[in-house]
């Protein structure tokens, strides 16, 4: 399954990147963190507190064991700020 | 007297007078407007030099349109409109305003009181604000993601 | 930033895009602004022909300036306006708003509020209402007053 | 004393002037609720309900045990409907 990763706010800057593509078989948001994780020291450090996270599967609020089959876009950011 | 919601998310400035103006205009059933308005604030020690507003292009939209939309099923709306800017702003400047119509004063302000509270915590806005010193993302409040529960 | 409330009362029309404009206009100390506008409401059958509003010269003045020193002594305001017309209203005229400006926006909604539910109780205005076929003195609703129990 | 008697709304329509000057000794507004509705059947009328009507004393928001002494102007009307 193909994916669109992105990325906001402070967790976009620990990325490095605001969007990136992943080829990946992640049955969970979860499962997709974990992943992340693994690959290097910047996506661990962003993933390193998930209460600090909010994640957005397909441009809807979501929670991290949200299944990810069909899914197109997750997206990964801090609490909202806005008003 | 349905209200469709009118949700823009743009960084031009917007005319807040203009708006309020035009808000229901003509409008013979709607007894009671109640507009919010946001605006950047400056500091106590005036160091504020601008703030910054992030979103996620795609997922805004949606996002106030389903809150407007659920304002407008929980309330008996007439009309409600939703307008939020992105980018550099500067103390003073207005950041966003929401609008609500209705027949009689409760709903109206009800519903501008919950679109409120759940653009705040709901919606993808991220600000950051840069002083002479610093720049740093604005930490969500407790308090508003309690102020959810009132709803 | 204390708030010294502004409080007109007139049988002219006001300039409701004027007022938010000019309110708190150049201020960079409150971040959120609330206003109510209250219209003259066409019935459903829209037989209403016009709305009088009588009022009691003097005593108008006061009772609005209380309830507004008293909003601006409840909740942190920076900014306070109450402009209240008289006479002869149409359908779609609007007959009076209140506007509060605040640092955080629970405080300017809820003086909003506040004013709104005490004005309509405690302030010296009275509503005759004309359709086609009848004229008669508006009554208070139970619910107006129950609406002073919040505070 | 010397007080003037204002009244509003249908109150008005019902004593049929707005306003009236009276030399009176009542000591509270009862006191002059009765003796203005001794004196004819419109004012009689007007006041047959009190739980309809309000009252200011020299225009402050009172009630009918308020006591007279000093007051200059005493003003009945309905309940309010501003807004």
């Amino acid at each position: 399954m193909k994916l669109d990763i992105l990325y906001f706010a402070w967790v976009r800057e620990r990325i490095g990147v605001p969007r990136e593509t992943l080829e990946t078989d992640a049955e969970t948001v979860t499962d997709l963190v974990q992943e992340l994780s693994a690959r290097d020291e910047r996506h661990a450090l962003a993933f390193s507190d998930l209460r600090a996270i909010r994640v957005a599967v397909d441009q809807d609020l979501s929670d991290f064991s949200a299944p990810l089959a069909g899914a197109r876009e997750v997206a990964f950011f801090p609490p909202m700020t806005g008003g | 007297m349905l209200a469709v919601p009118e949700i823009r998310v743009q960084h031009a400035p917007f005319d807040f007078a203009t708006e309020c103006a035009g808000f229901a205009a003509g409008r013979t059933d709607l007894g009671a407007v109640v507009t919010f308005c946001g605006i950047v604030r400056q500091d106590g020690a005036g160091q504020l030099q601008q703030m910054e507003i992030e979103h996620y292009p795609g997922m805004t939209e949606r996002a106030l349109q389903a809150i407007a939309d659920e304002a407008s099923a929980r309330w008996a709306l007439g009309a409600c409109l939703v307008i939020h800017r992105y980018g550099v702003l500067t103390p003073g400047e207005r950041i966003m305003m929401v609008a609500t119509g209705a027949a009689h004063r409760a709903d109206a302000f009800a519903a501008a009181d919950f679109l409120m509270d759940y653009l705040k915590s709901r919606a993808p806005f991220w600000k950051r604000e840069t002083t002479q010193h610093s720049t740093g993302w604005v930490a969500a409040k407790a308090s508003d993601e309690a102020a959810l529960q009132r709803w």
